[in-house]
């Protein structure tokens, strides 16, 4: 027996997933023996006023300064679980690589079309819609509830990027195959009209990703939310471009063409874009970083960012090497994209079971932009979207704020290692 | 619970839980209430809100501790030195409620001179003979009161024979001194006996320093006198010691003087463990008595008649003159017609005793093969019981064995999977006992009454048909008398007349044939015998045959033919007074809530203040009147004055509030009752790593019993192999062996497995880390456990020394949803002499580090090789210690 | 005084309905655990079983989960700031002295025979060895033991309500946050949009489940399954202004007698300042959040993120579709344009367009 | 809670951006779609308590001594829910975990509803059906109850009783079935009738 078995207590009663039926044994009979409108818990309360429990009206002011006091500071010892991590299997990051090569792949026959390259136009839509075609299978293969996926077209609500994006994935693909079709039909003028008009969905597509990433409680991810999204595009764009480019010179894209040229830019430009962005924030982020640094994400990270090196390398070095050079660069890309958003989704696991990062983050100091501007108000979530005092300035200054931000982030790392570290360790917890 | 009643008259709870809420100070000791009576624990929590000083004494920092305003560390074993000190301080300090204690205790009789306390005998009282380890106690009676109890026929085994009675003694010609001067008289007996027990005293024996236990005293006197109340609350924590009894009469001693007993908001709250554990002595299954506590009959030369019993029994003063109205209405409830005077009602076929027929010794008696059957109803003795490994030994001894239960416990299939077929020491194949595990039916499935801890019976109804077989021990009992009394039916002979004329007439109902619990109650609460009609209450009992009673402190439960027991109306819970709700359910006796509540009003009657008014004297209707049911005869004035020469309860004058005492005094001093001392003495327990530094000359309770067998080795005072003291205690999410909790998921998650609780001191000697495994080893064997290193558990330092404490739950087994080893393998059988009681509260052990290699009895697997073979007589032998090495 | 729920939020009206809530009052808890019982008997949850867990005192079910919607947490030793753990060694050398309760060997008299506590020796090994028993720490630490039952917050700035992309989250007309068992796709996406880590997927079911305030109970006009059985009513349910009311007198009386560090978690703080906007369930707690594993300060991650970062992420989107649109013009200006490669270019453009 | 308006309109509290961004015109109402009445489903329109208008019956806590009242809720022979009394004036609807959990016990795994018998040396249960067993213990009572019979102890005193069989518990029984226990087992002679623990 190893030291911490767990117990398995097979249910006796008891039904996962749910609270028992909400039917009543007969629909208009009270409840026997108990008062209707919570007179029992009334009647049976404990502490009434022949106690002095809660005697006298309370001085407001005092207790809400008691509340933000115990609030405030350091958090000190930290007994998690404080969240719960993402539930979110393989499936997930691979719907967000296809979902970006889809989206990057249409920017591109968008692009095409206006460069007055239709033919690459109409091929780059076929990669978009082969890509997104398998978005759908792995969105649904990773609810708990598979057959329930139409749930998501139940309602349209805004508030929430995932029913967003269930939208804009139904839409998009529904757009993707009417201009693929409208290739196939000889309708160039719809199949670009259409195109055109798929840019406002892609865009969604495209980028709403690192905003599911962002909009939650996840250290990592909540504390990158002005980075994840332009990091996910750019992933999107770079991929996207590769594959349309790899696609087109299988289909005879002859060397030299412009719009080989210009996917070899855009695929360049944009992952060497996701690599200063990544970077840059990966500095910023302090100790909420430190779960893209260790174990199978950190692994996959530097692997992604060793895959864009290499495009990179590649690329310039294109000339002696000759043009296949090129194409092992965008293969280089499509893997590094993959390896970014498996990266991105799996530090985010390990940084909601970082404790002490959650905490820290709750009490608005867990990046070092938190510490530069002074910390957010009332010790708030310094992600929280309230602009501080002072918020056009501030804007002005951000930029220089992220460049001192990082290099103090460099030294602070040089110097320990670490950044406020677990109680020493330094390392996040891989397992709870 | 003969430490109460010894003291107050009545072996029960004086309180009610709702009643805990008007308390001023709750002092817990010997009970971990919030964790194994949490319901109960919400009316403290009321009192605390109110305004009330809860105070936790015990050794584990539990989750009482962390909700009472104070804790106080105590060495297991050692109350009775920390209430001494209390007693002491109160005497003193001149704190106690002097007009109660003038009034209502024996503090003003004068004992006799030959009697010699502790101090003068160095450790024992007048009339200890070493070589039986009994006390004749004839010199703890009153001076001028002849008779007295005849010591020399005591054993430990007739335990309750006199306890309630006093036999004999006529109390009528006490003398009293109202001043308390005389250097005879109780209160000065009692200041000399105490007087060693100074805080420094305490300090040196139970660890705790003179400003907590300061602390604590301020609390107490301070809570207590005419206008506030302080109530103790204990459980087993206070009861399974060889001096338990002892303890439960020490904090009676300490609520007399301070005032508290009979009065709302005090009183003396003993939270039992099971829901019917109370009702369980009521109508006992115990040996030594008869239901209503009405002693069994003891053999003695020539036979015993009726008249000699009640002889023996009955008082002449006070309640207890009526015996024999209760005992040969007993009879009748049994025999029916055929009981009439010319045959003593059948008394002379009642079995009679000789000994100790407790469990332990019964289960001494089988593994001697002297036992042939055993039934098992709703109990787990191979886990709960002490000395687990040789309970199983016992059961493996067995011809046959009935267990009735829920599920698969482990007394049902010891012969699988226990630790001594693990170690080898018994095989399967070899074990002879025949074992029927009958599936019994469960609270909701059939119905019947509940006496709960507040001596409160509740009637259940049935909600559900038993499942397949299942069936309640109503219908198993039903239909084994009816088969038993099929087999005998012919019979002539002499020693088949009880089965024979035993009325057994309950109406069956439904498709299983269950007999009707309504009227088993009501043969319980009594009838006329003539027409058949429901008696009112007890007081209608006589002693010619014309009533039959079940159960004379149950009468009137069917009170006009109506269930009061099924009474579910809680009145007006805001109204004054209302908080008693006596409509709910029936109290025994008479549905009085508070007992001896006729001490809640001053000699004139009056309550003792407005804002402590109970029951009082009400002059235009000339009767006692109040919240609850006066315990007291309720027509009787308050200045009524018994003459010397009155007889039964005319000899109970209107200020004397304790009517089932023979004086109407409650007990400071114990004239006879007790068969180990009149008054509380510390001893240490039977197994400690330190001497007894109040009597050295005496390390445990003389009078205690010890079993000197091979299977049940003690450790020695001191011995250094077992340095360490350790308790055992209960968790809020299991229930006592586990048979109700372990097999129940929602409850196995919440506690997974055994642990032990330990000082990080003690952890950081041995090695042992938070949730690693450690070891717990005893003489009797060794357990596993997980450790649960923890600042809530305080090493102590006593006389210069430092005492380590591990505590112990003991709810795990060797089946269920979770397991874990028994702590009940660990202890040594062990008993109080009154009671027979074991001491799994206090005991030596050593810890180590690790898994043990072994199952957890096998140390004793040698012992058993020369156990005797059947033994020629009834009894085992029990050794006395006469000196403790 | 809280941010009250717009009603178009409100899924479910009734005419005279207004907020329900929960107030647990830790220090009345006496930590039995039937709260976290009662609910699974009434929501018919299975046990999910446990592990012993180190240093996890009484607690071994560990959190909140999809088939644990109450939970009761235990806070042993709450480590000591260092200077506490010094002041505790202090305290055992002194051999006496300082508050008797913390104290770890009582009865042993002020300075007599201190050097003979071996508990002293090992305290004064100030570092302890790595797994070792820290004493002193134990010490400083010594009656620090506090329980909390943890439950969903019931927001008003709900997480797991914002994000849910079914609808099977909705507020009730009770402006509790309702998970509906029968809508649930079990997308997953409400289990880290929760600040307070309450709701998770089932992983037998596939759905994510937690508290619903008993829905079912609230309709017949039953108090929920955990604030009824809880036996010192240190969960108290009802009207959440009453509740509010009730839990500041509850604090001031606290602070009255000398409990200043006792503080409402999640009510009666500025509206700006509030947990998630005010929480439907709040707590009276004593010591700092994270001691039983909750936030300082929380809001729903996607009311505070979703403007900007869709702003960020759909203008980046919009900027890569228009720099991809700058790439190809450019270079097919470059074609256009004059130089030494022109000519190929023109070749390859005419081979792929023919 | 008049002191608390004070808090209203402090200097510097404003709306989050969330919240402005809400309450903008027309646009503003947009971030609300989709929460309301669509959202909620037929069961949850519909929901009640599930033992609205089932059999109850009132019963006692089998665990500790305190009394707590339960309420069993009934379909038939199928049991719902077991909750506390609220009118009991002793738990006032309360319960601790075991008396919540006893549903539990009601419906254990494992739970007996067959006899079981184990022959001697036997290493497997056998079932057996219950008026067998009762009649196989009836043999065994009876028999073990001559075999251990004593009409005089040894110093010849009376004493008409039998150390042929024993009986262990009661605790947690009813008091009618206690009452029964000594009864029969008094009338046959047994004097060795003890339960859980002596107090």
């Amino acid at each position: 027996m190893s030291e911490h078995d767990a117990h398995d207590a097979t249910p006796a009663l008891g039904t996962h997933g749910g609270p028992a039926g909400w039917q009543r044994a007969h629909p208009d009979a009270p409840v026997a023996l108990q008062r209707n409108r919570w007179q029992d818990a009334a009647w049976s309360f404990l502490y009434k006023d022949d106690t002095r429990y809660a005697p006298a009206p309370a001085d407001m002011e005092a207790v809400a300064q008691a509340s933000r006091r115990m609030r405030a500071g350091e958090p000190g010892a930290v007994h998690g679980p404080v969240i719960n991590a993402p539930v979110w299997t393989w499936e997930v990051p691979l719907y967000f690589w296809f979902g970006g090569v889809a989206t990057g792949a249409w920017f591109v026959s968008v692009a095409c079309d206006l460069a007055g390259d239709h033919r690459s136009a109409a091929i780059a839509r076929r990669v978009s819609l082969v890509a997104v075609a398998p978005s759908p299978v792995l969105l649904i293969a990773d609810l708990g509830r598979p057959g329930r996926f139409l749930n998501m077209l139940r309602i349209f609500k805004p508030r929430s990027p995932m029913n967003l994006g269930a939208w804009a994935l139904v839409g998009f693909s529904g757009l993707a195959a009417a201009a693929v079709g409208a290739d196939l039909l000889g309708r160039p003028r719809a199949a670009r009209a259409i195109g055109g008009s798929n840019v406002v969905v892609g865009s969604y597509l495209g980028s709403y990703t690192g905003v599911l990433l962002a909009t939650t409680a996840v250290p990592l991810w909540a504390r990158s939310r002005l980075f994840l999204g332009p990091i996910f595009v750019c992933t999107a764009a770079a991929t996207g471009a590769a594959a349309t480019r790899l696609t087109l010179v299988a289909a005879g894209l002859p060397h030299g063409h412009p719009t080989r040229t210009a996917l070899g830019t855009i695929e360049t430009g944009a992952m060497a874009g996701e690599l200063i962005l990544s970077s840059l924030n990966e500095r910023r982020l302090g100790r909420a970083g430190l779960s893209l640094e260790h174990g199978t994400p950190g692994r996959l990270f530097r692997a992604a960012k060793w895959g864009v090196r290499i495009g990179l390398g590649l690329r310039l070095l294109r000339a002696p090497l000759g043009p296949r050079a090129h194409d092992v660069a965008s293969l280089c890309y499509l893997g590094a994209g993959l390896a970014f958003r498996y990266a991105w989704v799996g530090a985010g696991q390990v940084s909601a079971r970082d404790d002490e990062t959650v905490a820290r983050m709750a009490r608005g100091a867990v990046t070092f932009d938190d510490r530069l501007t002074g910390g957010p108000r009332g010790r708030r979530l310094a992600s929280i979207a309230r602009a501080p005092r002072g918020a056009g300035r501030l804007a002005a200054r951000y930029p220089e704020l992220v460049r001192r931000a990082s290099l103090r982030a460099e030294r602070l790392l040089g110097m320990s290692g670490t950044v406020a570290g677990r109680r020493g360790t330094g390392a996040p917890p891989t397992h709870r | 619970m003969p430490g109460l009643g010894a003291s107050l008259g009545r072996g029960g709870a004086t309180d009610f839980l709702q009643a805990l809420q008007h308390a001023d100070c709750i002092l817990i000791e010997g009970s971990n209430m919030a964790e194994a009576h949490p319901v109960g624990f919400r009316w403290v929590m009321k009192a605390k809100e109110r305004g009330a000083k809860v105070i936790h004494v015990d050794p584990r920092f539990g989750r009482t501790s962390q909700l009472a305003d104070l804790h106080v560390p105590i060495r297991a074993g050692t109350d009775i030195a920390f209430l001494g000190g209390l007693i002491r301080h109160v005497i003193e300090s001149e704190a106690y409620f002097r007009e109660y204690v003038v009034n209502y205790t024996n503090a003003p009789t004068i004992l006799r001179e030959d009697f010699q306390d502790t101090d003068d005998l160095g450790g024992v009282f007048s009339g200890f003979d070493p070589e039986t380890a009994t006390y004749d106690t004839t010199t703890w009676s009153y001076a001028g009161a002849d008779g007295g109890t005849d010591g020399s026929e005591q054993t430990h085994s007739s335990q309750a024979a006199d306890q309630h009675t006093g036999a004999g003694m006529d109390v009528g010609a006490a003398q009293r001194d109202d001043t308390l001067r005389h250097p005879r008289c109780v209160f000065q007996v009692l200041r000399r006996h105490f007087a060693r027990y100074t805080p420094q005293m305490v300090q040196r024996v139970c660890g705790i320093s003179p400003e907590e236990f300061a602390a604590v005293a301020d609390a107490l006197v301070q809570n207590s006198g005419r206008e506030r109340t302080t109530t103790l609350c204990y459980a087993v924590g206070w009861t399974q010691h060889t001096a338990g009894v002892q303890v439960i009469r020490a904090a009676s001693i300490l609520q007399l003087l301070l005032g508290n007993i009979g009065r709302p908001g005090g009183g003396i709250m003993a939270l039992r463990g099971h829901a019917s554990i109370q009702g369980s002595t009521d109508i006992p299954t115990l040996f030594d008595i008869l239901p209503g506590y009405l002693s069994m009959p003891h053999a003695r030369a020539g036979g015993v008649s009726l008249q000699d019993h009640i002889d023996a029994g009955a008082r002449q003063r006070g309640w207890w003159s009526y015996f024999d109205s209760y005992l040969v209405s007993l009879l009748k409830a049994w025999f029916g017609d055929a009981a009439t005077a010319d045959n003593e009602f059948g008394f002379g076929h009642l079995p009679k005793l000789t000994g100790n027929h407790a469990h332990f010794a019964t289960m001494l008696r089988a593994i001697d093969g002297g036992l042939d059957g055993l039934f098992v109803m709703g109990q787990n003795p191979a886990v709960g019981s002490q000395h687990a490994g040789l309970q199983r030994r016992a059961l493996a001894s067995l011809k046959w064995l009935v267990v009735r239960d829920l599920s698969e416990i482990e007394t049902a299939t010891f012969w699988r999977d226990s630790p001594e077929i693990e170690s080898g020491e018994l095989r399967t194949q070899d074990i002879g006992t025949e074992v029927f595990l009958m599936p019994a039916a469960a609270h909701v499935e059939k119905e019947g009454t509940f006496t709960n801890t507040q001596r409160l019976l509740q009637w259940h109804d049935k909600a559900l048909e038993p499942p397949g077989d299942a069936r309640s021990e109503l219908w198993f009992m039903h239909h084994l008398a009816r088969r038993v009394r099929a087999h005998y039916a012919g019979s002539a002979s002499k020693r088949d007349w009880p089965i024979r004329n035993l009325t057994w007439d309950y109406p069956e109902h439904g498709e299983i044939r269950e007999p009707d619990a309504e009227a088993v109650a009501r043969e319980i609460n009594g009838y006329d015998v003539a027409g058949g009609a429901p008696l009112p209450d007890f007081t209608t009992l006589r002693s010619d045959g014309s009533t039959a009673c079940g159960c004379w402190i149950y009468s009137g439960y069917f009170r006009d033919g109506v269930n009061q027991a099924r009474r579910r109306d809680p009145g007006d819970i805001g109204a004054p007074g209302g908080w008693v709700s006596p409509e709910w359910g029936w109290a025994w006796p008479l549905n009085r809530r508070v007992l001896y509540n006729r001490a809640s009003a001053d000699p004139d009657g009056r309550p003792w203040s407005e804002r402590k008014r109970y029951i009082w004297w009400d002059e235009q209707q000339s009767r006692w009147t109040g919240y609850d049911v006066p315990d007291f005869p309720v027509d009787k004035r308050p200045d009524y004055e018994a003459s010397r020469d009155a007889l039964a309860m005319e000899a109970i004058s209107g200020d004397d509030p304790f009517i089932m005492m023979p004086d109407g005094r409650a007990w400071l001093f114990a004239p006879t009752g007790l068969l180990d001392g009149p008054l509380p003495t510390h001893y240490e327990p039977c197994e400690s790593p330190l001497d007894n530094l109040i009597h050295p000359d005496f390390h445990m309770n003389p009078a205690a019993i010890k079993w000197q067998r091979p299977e049940n080795p003690y450790h020695a005072t001191g011995d250094p192999r077992y340095p360490i003291v350790a308790t055992s205690f209960r968790l809020t999410e299991h229930h006592t062996a586990g048979a109700m909790s372990r097999n129940l998921p929602w409850l196995a998650e919440l506690q997974p497995e055994m642990f032990a609780e330990l000082d990080p001191a003690l952890a950081a000697d041995r090695g042992i880390e938070d949730g690693g495994w450690m070891i717990v080893e005893t003489a009797r064997g060794e357990i596993e456990a997980r450790a649960k290193v923890t600042p809530r558990i305080r090493p102590l330092k006593i006389d210069g020394r430092v005492v380590h404490q591990i505590c112990l739950p003991w709810h795990w087994g060797f089946t269920g949803e979770v397991r874990g080893d028994i702590t009940n393998d660990l202890g040594a059988l062990s008993g109080e002499p009154n009671v027979g009681i074991q001491e799994s509260k206090a005991f030596s052990c050593d810890v180590r580090a690790g898994r043990r290699t072994r199952p957890s009895t096998a140390k004793l697997a040698d012992a058993r090789l020369d156990r005797p073979v059947r033994p020629d007589e009834d009894d085992p032998p029990a050794e006395y210690p006469s000196q403790i090495t | 005084m809280t941010t009250r729920a717009a009603p178009t939020e409100i899924a479910i009206h009734a005419p005279d309905a207004q907020r329900m809530g929960f107030f647990t009052d830790t220090t009345v808890c006496i930590g039995c655990k039937a709260c976290e019982v009662a609910c699974k008997q009434w929501n018919d949850l299975p046990a999910d079983g446990s592990r012993f867990g180190r240093g996890s005192s009484y607690d071994h079910t560990g959190s909140l989960n999809a088939s644990t919607w109450r939970h009761v947490r235990f806070v042993e030793i709450a480590e000591p700031t260092p200077q506490a753990r010094e002041d505790a060694v202090q305290r055992l050398e002194a051999g006496g002295g300082g508050r008797v309760p913390d104290i770890p060997a009582t009865g042993g008299g002020s300075g007599s025979g201190a050097g003979d506590l071996d508990l002293v020796a090992i305290a004064s090994q100030r570092a302890a060895p790595p797994g070792a028993v820290d004493v002193a720490a134990a010490v400083a630490a010594m009656d620090e033991w506090v329980f909390m039952s943890d439950v969903c917050k019931h927001c008003t700035n709900a997480g797991c309500l914002d994000a849910c992309p079914t609808g099977a989250l909705i507020r009730t007309e009770f402006e509790t946050v309702v998970l509906q068992a029968d809508v649930c796709n079990g997308c997953g996406y409400c289990v880290p949009a929760c600040p307070f880590g309450v709701v998770a997927r089932d992983p037998d079911d596939g759905r994510a489940a937690k508290c619903t305030l008993c829905y079912d109970r609230l309709q017949d006009g039953l108090e929920p399954a955990c604030a009824k059985s809880c036996p010192t009513d240190s969960i108290q349910f009802g009207p959440y202004d009453e509740l509010v009311d009730l839990a500041a007198r509850r604090v001031g009386e606290l602070h009255a007698r000398g409990m200043p560090d006792a503080y409402l978690y999640g009510a009666s703080d500025d509206p700006d300042q509030e947990l998630a906007g005010g929480l439907g369930a709040f707590f009276l707690l004593t010591q700092p959040p994270e001691r039983y594993g909750l936030p300082a300060q929380a809001d729903s991650p996607v009311q505070e993120n979703v403007l900007p970062a869709t702003t960020a992420a759909y203008g980046a989107a919009l900027l890569a579709a228009a720099g991809a649109a700058a790439a190809f013009l450019g270079a097919a200006r470059r074609s256009a344009g004059h130089g030494p490669l022109r000519f190929a270019r023109r070749r390859a453009i005419r081979s792929w367009q023919r | 809670m008049s002191g608390q308006d004070a808090h209203v309109g402090r200097p510097g509290a404003r709306p989050r951006s969330f919240e402005r961004a809400r309450r903008l015109p027309l646009v503003g109402r947009a971030l609300d779609w989709g929460m309301g009445p669509s959202a909620a489903s037929a069961t949850t329109r519909n929901a009640g308590a599930r033992i609205a208008g089932l059999k109850v019956t009132e019963s006692v806590c089998p665990y500790c001594a305190v009394g707590c009242s339960q309420l069993v809720y009934t379909r038939g022979d199928e049991l719902v829910d077991i909750e506390g009394n609220p009118r009991s004036p002793i738990n006032q609807g309360t319960l601790c975990p075991k008396g919540a959990a006893s549903r539990q016990l009601i419906d254990q795994p494992g739970r007996l509803t067959k006899v079981r018998y184990r022959r001697p040396g036997a290493t497997e249960w056998e079932e057996l059906g219950l008026e067998q067993a009762m009649d196989m213990i009836a043999e065994r009572i009876i028999a073990a109850r001559e075999n251990g019979w004593q009409d005089v102890d040894r110093q010849g005193w009376r004493v008409d009783r039998t150390l042929g069989f024993a009986h262990l518990g009661g605790a947690t029984l009813d008091n009618e079935e206690n009452y029964l226990i000594k009864k029969l087992f008094t009338a046959m002679g047994a004097i060795q009738i003890e339960n859980q623990a002596r107090i």
